[in-house]
């Protein structure tokens, strides 16, 4: 069972690494801001996701555990929040989107 | 081990995002990878609790998730008014 | 009154989670603190439906689960354009209508577009979202409608009749 | 023992990194942003050497109320910077290195990281803090338990002093937020 839980927590370790990597190779490559939102986003989200449920797992059922998903909710809430702020404000300053269709 | 191994992506994600902090070329893409900075201190900090198997300070990482996301929010409003956007807030219509 | 006993249970479920120390003494100071903030909440006029929404309460953790499945299926999609060596993106703009009756509706529509990866709210105004999207497939995903209606069911009182909701 | 040093080392490089940064930023808002994550990042090395109470205070002070700080003085002044001439800031990289120096020859009187033989570790005073103070103060923490009770009054002095600063930079900001703006001067 033991080490059961711990193959998971390794898997999910390793995931949210992979994610973490990516979502840092993105904001490198995408080619302009509204697109490395994107990229950001995988971070924030699979990456942290994934590795806060690894250590979640490692936690066991203690008080460390319930600290760990208010961490996750907390940034779950305010990730979103901040980055739709900081799009709003990119815009409203007159940075244009590059973008191939415009539905607008 | 696999707490090392998770540091180490965070630390090398940081970078990746620290180099986009230096390159801009706009502020919103520095303020966006500030941002995110943020966010990868306070996994940082939750996993390198594990990593000295002393998880018992989490407390900290939720006030970093908090500073980190007011900063930014603060940040945003001093730009975009000038102030702390009472007085805009106050004219326009509610944006949500 | 029920709003300001759900912020009192919150926040006291709160502290008893991240104090970890139960002793009188502590948990004296910790009683009076949540009294003390709830009060002060009370004064500013800040407890309402808003802000405490306990009517959100029995549906969210279906909802959470839908949304954590999207975001995984997105986070793959948007993985996957970063890594491979070819450009395939081809960033869009849309505009979506938000159909939710209240703007905490409206709130947490806009912010699960922009939870998932591939999607982000730019604006949003009067019912009106501005949605920017890394590929077109994206974009029409959203304007599917799909998270709309489930935010709308989200947010509709407790034991009303489930309706059909047109969709224009 | 030997990841804490890598880790040790790389946190410095981005501190060092930030901090070139922050120097060379014309625009002032990703600069307060850049100085809170410079706070953030020193936290997380406080939390590194085990000083979990001092990254607390390090994030809240340095990374929070010092960032709304910055940006309420740039709501007063202009949030670029002024260029400044290369002698001077020559001077400027003078004093720093020089003032950095000094700190760095004092460092060496102190005794080394974790070494068992400092007044920390051998006085008397230390075993009743650690064993009696259960049964002396009901407070769970070691270093709250000296900080709150212990040196109480010490402590009672800090705070007054850092009180009357928050209300010395209140004012001084608050009287500029109140002023008349040309937006009210038309209604009237």
């Amino acid at each position: 069972m033991n080490a059961l839980i711990d193959t998971a927590s390794w898997i999910l370790l390793a995931g949210g690494a992979l994610f973490s990597v990516i979502g840092g190779i993105g904001m490198l490559r995408m080619p302009d801001f509204y697109t490395r939102m994107h990229a950001a986003s995988v971070t924030d989200t699979a990456g942290m996701i994934l590795m806060l449920a690894g250590l979640m797992l490692q936690a066991g059922l203690t008080l460390v555990t319930a600290k760990l998903v208010f961490v996750m909710l907390f940034l779950l809430i305010t990730s979103p929040t901040a980055t739709h702020a900081l799009a709003r404000a990119a815009l409203e300053d007159g940075i244009e989107p590059q973008v191939d269709h415009d539905k607008r | 081990m696999m707490f090392l191994v998770a540091i180490i992506a965070i630390v090398v994600t940081m970078l990746l995002i620290l180099v986009r902090a230096l390159l801009g070329p706009t502020v919103y893409d520095r303020i966006l990878a500030i941002n995110l900075f943020g966010t990868k201190t306070v996994l940082f900090v939750a996993v390198l609790g594990f990593l000295n198997g002393r998880p018992e300070f989490l407390d900290l990482g939720l006030i970093y998730a908090l500073i980190n996301f007011i900063g930014t929010v603060t940040v945003l409003k001093f730009m975009q008014y000038g102030d702390l956007g009472w007085e805009a807030a106050s004219k326009e219509k509610p944006d949500v | 009154m029920r709003y300001l006993l759900g912020l009192i249970i919150g926040a006291a479920t709160l502290w008893l989670l991240l104090s970890g120390v139960y002793k009188p003494i502590v948990l004296g100071l910790g009683g009076f603190s949540v009294l003390f903030c709830a009060y002060v909440c009370h004064r500013m006029g800040i407890v309402d439906r808003e802000s405490v929404p306990l009517h959100l309460l029995a549906r969210l953790p279906l909802y959470a689960l839908w949304l954590g499945g999207e975001i995984a299926k997105s986070n793959w999609d948007v993985a996957k354009r970063i890594v491979l060596p070819e450009r395939r993106i081809s960033p869009t703009i849309v505009r979506l209508r938000a159909h939710q009756s209240s703007e905490l509706g409206q709130a947490i529509f806009a912010n699960s577009i922009t939870l998932t990866p591939g999607t982000v709210t730019v604006a949003l105004r009067s019912g009106d979202a501005i949605v920017h999207a890394i590929t077109e497939d994206n974009a029409t995903d959203m304007e599917g409608g799909d998270m709309d209606q489930r935010v709308r069911r989200l947010e509709r009182p407790f034991g009303a009749p489930a309706r059909r909701e047109e969709t224009p | 023992m030997t990841t804490d040093i890598a880790l040790n080392i790389v946190l410095l490089s981005f501190m060092a990194i930030v901090g070139m940064a922050i120097a060379r930023l014309r625009n002032l808002f990703p600069v307060a942003m850049l100085t809170g994550l410079y706070s953030l990042l020193s936290a997380s090395l406080f939390t590194l050497l085990d000083a979990v109470d001092v990254a607390l205070t390090e994030a809240a002070v340095g990374a929070g109320v010092t960032t709304v700080l910055f940006l309420a003085t740039f709501g007063l002044t202009r949030a670029r910077e002024k260029p400044v001439p290369r002698s001077r800031t020559l001077i400027g990289l003078a004093v720093t290195m020089l003032t950095g120096a000094v700190l760095v020859y004092a460092s060496l009187d102190m005794p080394h990281f974790g070494s068992a033989d400092t007044p920390v570790q051998t006085h008397p005073l230390r075993d009743r803090y650690l064993n009696q103070m259960s049964e002396e103060i009901d407070v769970p923490n070691a270093v709250t338990a000296v900080l709150g009770s212990y040196r109480g009054y010490d402590t009672l002095g800090e705070v007054v002093v850092v009180f009357t600063a928050g209300i010395g930079v209140l004012m001084l900001l608050g009287v500029a937020w109140h002023r008349p703006r040309k937006s009210d001067k038309r209604e009237q």
